[in-house]
């Protein structure tokens, strides 16, 4: 990726995502050998309603720059309603945050099948450069970890 | 404190060409718990997982983080490795630096860097991983179906035939179900009940099937492999074992003016009645709240006609608790009330039927002994309307925002029966669209259209208004030739949009299985597990699953069965380990996490904790083991973190997290 | 006897500012705390308490330790820096002087808190006299005078200017620091001050509060009280009243995970949590009663009995003013005599 | 008040309850205390005024486990965070008799500080204004003006709840609920992260907030147990601040009935319910209205969904 060269900045993008779905789709960009940046680091689960708002909150403490969650497609869950859950938790949360001021972009949800191998790179791209954009976080993060 | 032993794989050069696999070893051996750290060529290899084994014994490791391909490759194959060498198979965690790591970074260097994070991940996670156990459960070797139409006979012939024991709850007086009230069958326009009366049979002198009619089920408990039933079997006044069935009960019942439900309420029946001619069993109820018996006290003509001596005013219903190991639903379908479509004016005239109604006026047995003719006067109608998506595809709240998916071929099928016995009559069809996907079904509709002269319109109806002249107008737009119609018609036949069973949510709300918005219950998996329910142990076949014709049904009923007998030909069933659990010393008992389990597996008991001191009786979260499938929805839904995932806990993610911002 | 007007004030806090941390009242989203001085910080001395104590000067709510990284396998611990730097705290009341004598008696005693001793030692106090004390002061039960702010330095606000009093040699050094900014001021100023204090003082609705039967010597029939199963009831177990108290100097010692290594810390404890001493059997106290009863047991009886008598309550009037439930220590200490005058 | 008494006192004599759970006269014009009382001497310290703010459900938890019924007084929106408890199953409905008593908003001591007044000797109320004597001298301010927060916005004066009712109520709302959510929605990112920056970098973590709160009812928090890593017991850096603030808040989303008593009791005078609110308004805008409390029956919104709930990205796209 291009954008890496563009700065210093090298951003902690943790990411977490369903077993059946979003893992299986991530596996499927490795496979087809569609590249992200490195920035990107996976956390497997069993589903995204695993995901507590606890665990994003986490992340930014400990210095991540963005937090995506990826589940399977509403409709699609493997424990049938698991992502609904997820949806009004994450859309809650991620209005919260906002409210707090903490930019937008740092987090998102998106949905991810275990056949969009493709969706899956073009996300975490996005996400990157997103992240990129807005910089180093500075507004949700514990100081005692960043030396 | 754990030790843990790292490998990682080379996978020939799938990962060591973009990942510097030595420095990764290199590296972990530096993460707080790691006591060895090795890479080989192909870990998955038996030369690989030799290595492993070794290893746990040389140098007593308690925890193995293979750093390799993808989990949903090789997790097993490493865990039993694990197994092998002594230690807990879910002692081992994979860190994943193929597919999301070396397969998606050209430079080494960054590769490296990545690997190198991802195993400290996997190693931060396995050192609060506890050894895990997948409990045994046993399953018991009976089957229930609920529902006695084609979809529960078919699921109940087909587990039988595999040597199960299956019974069939139905609640009215006969099994049979919705296709006993059809006429013809589309697109072979065969006789229903040619085809349907020898399944009957069939399934009532099976051995292994025991039908339990005029009954409901009352109560469900247990759960996969282990369910408890309880089954209301309703009294119906007439001594099964005894009864001949020689009718004549009812024909000497004087009170015959009661409503028919067989022929949807165009014909009448007695009060002591079997529901059609091939009923099966062939055993009348009394229909108490219609009875002069037991309305009055007076009467009692049956009685004294039953030869057998079958009738028994006395009886009362029967609780029947049965174990089974699987429970099918099959509870079918029902038409939508048309009690909001005033402008069909179904409420106002007689000649306004639904397309089930006409069934049964087509049917030999049924009102008009299948003469075609208007329930107003008699006569014989020479302009026949049909109106289409009659509540389906409705998104005003009035119907229903889906497709009945029958409606189209079964009009078609009647146009074409009815041109074809009375080709005098003008058959006009109002459509929003004609779908037929379905073999031979597009053939079926363009017969009708062009070989029977079936005069089919696309638009939509706006008014059915009864005139004094008896006739009905029907004004409609034409929106392919962009005009008004106002045209007059003997009959109008409504394509009723057709809706889960009203029973259906008691059902699914015993068995804890889900249900939409629609109130068809939902699958497991839309895709790829249609015909099992989230549930694990209940299966869904026919209608009350979605909309369906009668060969669809049928593969579904076969399918079903095909998942109960896979069920029931297990010995044990082994659960999944990685499940939730609540810590009682924190749990609130507050029911938050049960709302939203998918699964029913959380119940709460009264239970006496001892709270650092502090002993009292508690409404603590119990979670069954054989239910709960692993989600975690409950672990988030928990406010104070009393609900915990074994496997993925809240304290191994957060370790995980840590260990890639760090 | 010096003075400055009171227009003069942000002069004199820049002119200490230049030299020293200057820690005051200061007004931030609605409220009073004690804050670094700065050029926009909006002074507030009319607040008669601040919402925290300023003991946080001495002994900060959270507090480093030291600092362990590791590198490897190979772990570093490096100490936290004991306090070095001189700085002033101006505008601490009687009752909160008092309060610091109270944390000497715990801190400066052996074995010493090196990290509050550092802060003693750097620290030097401008006290100022209480003008307007208000309904919740109760620091004459304790022979506190508010009018006699006895620190380094003691202030009395008198209409447009502040009196200013060197009263140690601390004081002595920070008043010829700021001297060409103080007038002479005249003693009488001062007494009539002190006399107006004292007048308001005697009319508060807490003036007849005694310490009456509140001693150590009684101290079983005291814990073995039945009063306290009906006291502690509306406690909600927050930590409002410790939190916001100059006296209460309990602390816990923590470590915090910051990804390469620890860092330790301390920080306020409060008894009145479920938490406050656990160990890993469980906890001596096990319910709230017994939480709500050592605050006061330890404030009125356990703490003079070892002190000479010296209790580890001030009359602040914070807990009092933010109880949620509105209990406070002065309920408990009229309970017990009213309990007594019945029998 | 005396009928309060009297009932209160009748209920005991019949047996029909074993204790009244209600306010007891403080030692200062306007501290009130809860407290329970057992006999009709004890009855003599009763007080109901508008000091008594105290929401006096979630002692219902405690209470629940007691031989006998609880007597608790419940002002209309106390009725709500019963309810919920009920839902929860931390109370015991068979074990409560309640009382709703009419309410004509309470009054906030911090708020007529606020205006200037201190000294206070004593506080009398004569059409609508307090009269306020003082060391200093006397004010007056107006009922309204002295009045918390949250009966500003209040939810109406119908109890949702109750066995009787004795005494009339007053509407006190004369402001937009969400007010004060939608001037902070407003702001640029930079004036929303200073304004909270602000406001919660005067936490002390004394945790009144949520010990008060009916609906942080947990028997140890997240925030008190190891379970997520995530003891706290003082912010010492400000993300602590703020995680503990969200996640409070996050954990009673649909929960909350804005019963106001966060804001209340904070010793720093920080709007938590400001906190609350959010997620309210978003409940509300996302999933359709829901008022938590108002039955002890409904599935709360996060433990709800429908298939055409909003996506995630709504929070962006609303700008």
């Amino acid at each position: 990726m291009s954008i890496t060269a563009k700065t210093e900045f090298k951003p902690k993008i943790v990411a977490f995502c369903c077993n059946w779905c979003s893992y299986a789709g991530a596996d499927l960009a490795g496979s087809s050998r569609l590249s992200y940046p490195a920035d990107v680091k996976i956390i497997r689960v069993p589903c995204s309603c695993r995901v507590n708002p606890m665990f994003v909150l986490r992340a930014f403490e400990k210095g991540a720059d963005g937090v995506i969650l990826c589940g399977c497609h509403p409709g699609d869950c493997h424990y049938s309603t698991g992502n609904y859950y997820t949806r009004r938790r994450m859309t809650l949360l991620f209005s919260m945050l906002d409210y707090i001021g903490v930019e937008q972009g740092r987090t998102r949800v998106e949905w991810v099948s275990a056949a969009e191998g493709v969706k899956f790179s073009t996300t975490m791209n996005e996400f990157v450069e997103k992240i990129h954009s807005l910089g180093e976080n500075v507004r949700l993060g514990d100081l005692r970890c960043r030396n | 404190m754990q030790r843990i032993g790292v490998f990682v794989c080379h996978c020939g050069s799938n990962i060591s060409a973009t990942v510097d696999v030595e420095k990764v070893a290199q590296m972990s051996l530096l993460e707080p718990g790691v006591v060895h750290a090795e890479d080989y060529q192909y870990m998955c290899s038996e030369a690989g997982q030799a290595r492993i084994t070794e290893a746990v014994k040389e140098k007593k490791l308690t925890g193995i983080v293979v750093c390799s391909c993808s989990p949903r490759m090789h997790e097993t194959t490493f865990r039993n490795a694990a197994e092998r060498a002594g230690i807990n198979p879910y002692m081992v965690e994979i860190a994943n630096i193929r597919e999301h790591c070396s397969w998606i970074h050209k430079n080494i260097e960054e590769g490296t860097e990545k690997a190198i994070i991802l195993a400290r991940a996997a190693i931060a996670k396995v050192t609060l991983n506890a050894p895990l156990k997948p409990g045994e459960s046993r399953v018991t070797k009976r089957a229930l179906v609920i529902g006695g139409g084609i979809a529960g006979i078919q699921t109940a012939l087909d587990i039988a035939e595999a040597g199960y024991e299956v019974d069939i709850v139905e609640k009215t007086p006969s099994i049979g179900g919705r296709m006993s009230q059809l006429d013809k069958t589309f697109p072979t326009l065969d006789c229903s009940a040619c085809i349907l009366t020898p399944k009957m049979v069939e399934a009532s002198a099976h051995d292994k099937i025991n039908i339990y009619t005029y009954s409901e089920v009352d109560q469900v408990s247990g759960f996969v492999g282990d369910f408890t039933v309880d089954i209301r079997k309703k009294a119906r006044s007439i001594n099964m074992d005894k009864c001949t069935g020689c009718g004549v009960c009812s024909e000497k019942c004087p009170s015959k003016k009661i409503s028919s439900e067989f022929n949807r309420g165009l014909g009448k029946r007695s009060a002591v009645y079997t529901p059609f001619a091939q009923a099966i069993p062939n055993v009348p109820v009394i229909d108490r709240e219609n009875c002069i018996k037991f309305k009055t006290g007076k009467c009692g003509i049956c009685e004294k006609v039953c030869q057998a001596g079958a009738v028994d005013y006395t009886q009362e219903d029967e609780i029947i608790t049965e174990k089974y190991g699987a429970i099918v639903v099959a509870t079918g379908f029902d038409t939508i009330k048309l009690d909001d479509f005033d402008e069909y004016a179904y409420n106002q005239s007689k000649d306004v039927i639904t397309s089930l109604e006409l069934e049964r006026v087509m049917n030999a047995a049924g009102p008009t002994k299948g003469h075609l003719e208007r329930l107003s006067d008699g006569k014989a109608p020479k302009n026949m309307v049909f109106i289409q998506c009659v509540g389906s595809r409705d998104v005003t709240c009035r119907g229903k925002v889906y497709c009945s998916k029958i409606c189209c071929m079964y009009t078609a099928k009647h146009a074409m029966l009815i041109r074809d016995k009375y080709p005098d009559v003008n058959v006009t069809v109002f459509y929003i669209d004609v779908r037929t996907p379905g073999k031979n079904f597009d053939e079926f509709y363009r017969r009708a259209v062009e070989e029977y002269g079936v005069n089919y319109v696309k638009g939509q109806v706006g008014k059915v208004a009864p005139q004094a002249n008896g006739q009905l107008l029907v004004q409609a737009v034409d929106l392919l030739d962009n005009k008004q119609i106002l045209m007059e018609a003997d009959m109008v036949v409504l394509a009723t949009a057709i809706e889960p069973e009203a029973g259906v949510r008691k059902i699914a709300t015993m068995l804890t299985a889900s249900i939409d918005t629609n109130n068809f219950l939902t699958e497991a998996h839309p895709k790829l597990r249609p015909v099992e329910s989230p549930t694990a142990g209940v299966f869904l076949s026919g209608v009350c699953q979605g909309p369906k014709d009668i060969p669809e049904t049928v593969a579904q009923a076969g399918s079903a069965a095909v998942k109960a007998i896979g069920l029931l030909a297990k010995e044990k069933l082994m659960t999944n380990p990685c499940t939730a659990k609540s810590d009682e010393l924190l749990c609130n008992g507050c029911s938050t996490c049960a709302n939203v389990c998918p699964y029913g597996a959380i119940t709460y008991e009264d239970r006496e904790v001892n709270d650092h001191g502090i002993r009292e009786v508690r409404r603590i979260a119990v979670v069954n083991n054989a239910l709960c499938q692993g989600c975690g929805a409950c672990t988030v839904t928990c406010p104070s973190g009393a609900m915990d995932l074994q496997g993925f806990s809240n304290r191994q993610i957060i370790a995980e997290v840590d260990a890639i911002c760090r | 006897m010096y003075k400055i007007k009171t227009e003069n004030l942000t002069a004199l806090f820049q002119k200490i500012a230049g030299h020293q941390e200057l820690y005051l009242p200061v007004r931030n989203a609605g409220q009073v705390n004690y804050a670094n001085w700065s050029d926009e910080a909006e002074v507030d001395l009319n607040v008669l308490n601040t919402v925290k104590s300023p003991k946080d000067a001495f002994f900060p709510q959270s507090e480093n330790l030291y600092t362990c990284k590791r590198d490897g396998k190979k772990i570093t611990i490096e100490p936290e820096q004991l306090k070095s730097q001189n700085f002033v705290i101006f505008g601490m009341r009687s009752c909160d002087l008092k309060g610091v004598e109270v944390l000497d008696k715990v801190f400066l005693e052996d074995p010493l808190d090196t990290f509050y001793a550092a802060r003693r030692d750097h620290g030097t106090i401008v006290a100022m006299a209480c003008n307007e004390p208000e309904e919740t002061c109760f620091c004459k039960a304790f022979g506190i005078d508010a009018a006699e702010p006895n620190a380094d330095v003691a202030t009395w606000m008198a209409g447009a200017e502040l009196y200013w009093e060197p009263l140690t040699e601390k004081g002595e050094a920070l008043t010829e620091m700021v001297r060409e900014l103080l007038d002479d001021g005249s003693e009488e100023a001062v007494e009539e001050m002190k006399t107006n204090i004292r007048r308001i003082i005697a009319k508060l609705p807490y003036s007849d509060l005694s310490m009456d039967g509140w001693n150590g010597e009684v101290l079983d029939e005291k814990f073995n009280s039945e009063l306290w199963d009906e006291l502690y009831k509306p406690c909600l177990a927050c930590g409002t009243c410790t939190f916001v108290c100059p006296t209460c100097q309990c602390y816990d010692i923590k470590d915090y995970d910051t990804g390469n290594g620890v860092q330790r810390y301390r920080c306020w404890d409060s008894c009145m949590y479920s938490d406050f001493t656990m160990m890993a059997h469980g906890n001596n106290r096990t319910n709230q009663m017994q939480r709500f009863r050592q605050r006061f047991m330890h404030k009125l009886v356990y703490f003079p009995a070892n002190n000479d008598g010296m209790y580890s309550c001030v009359g602040c009037g914070r807990c009092v003013a933010k109880c949620p439930s509105s209990l406070n220590i002065v309920k408990v200490v009229k309970a017990f005599q009213n309990q007594g005058g019945e029998q | 008040m005396q009928e309060l008494v009297k009932r209160a006192s009748e209920l005991l004599a019949d047996g029909s309850v074993a204790r009244v759970l209600g306010w007891k006269a403080g030692d200062l014009p306007y501290n009130p205390e809860p407290a329970y009382f057992e006999n009709e001497e004890q009855l003599r310290s009763f007080v109901y005024n508008g000091f008594c703010g105290a929401n006096l459900s979630k002692y219902m938890i405690e209470a629940s486990k007691l031989e006998g019924k609880t007597l608790v007084f419940l002002k209309p929106c106390d009725t709500y965070s019963f309810n919920q408890l009920m839902k929860e199953y931390r109370v015991d409905r068979e074990k409560a008799w309640i009382i709703g008593v009419g309410c004509r908003g309470k009054l906030d001591i911090e708020a007529v500080k606020r205006s200037g007044i201190k000294g206070i000797e004593s506080i009398s109320e004569e059409d609508g204004e307090l009269k306020i004597k003082t060391l200093y001298g006397d004010h007056s301010i107006s009922y309204a003006e002295a009045m918390l927060e949250r009966c500003h916005s209040c939810k109406g004066k119908e109890h949702r709840v109750y066995d009787e009712l004795i005494g009339e109520s007053e509407e006190t709302n004369d402001s937009e609920r969400f007010a004060g959510v939608t001037e902070i929605e407003a702001m640029s990112p930079e004036e929303k992260f200073a304004y909270f920056q602000k406001e919660l970098s005067k936490c002390i973590r004394c945790n009144a907030c949520r010990n008060v709160c009916p609906a942080c009812s947990c028997r140890k928090c997240v925030f008190d147990s190891n379970k997520f890593d995530s003891a706290q017991k003082a912010n010492t850096d400000s993300f602590e601040e703020k995680m503990f603030h969200i996640i409070r808040a996050f954990h009673v989303a649909g929960r909350c009935t804005d019963c106001g008593e966060c804001s209340r009791v904070c010793p720093e005078g920080i709007p938590l319910h400001l906190f609350n609110r959010k997620f309210m308004k978003d409940i509300d805008e996302l999933y359709g209205e829901f008022r938590a409390g108002e039955d002890a029956e409904t599935k709360g919104p996060l433990t709800d969904f429908t298939f055409e709930d909003a996506e995630p990205g709504v929070v962006a796209e609303r700008g």
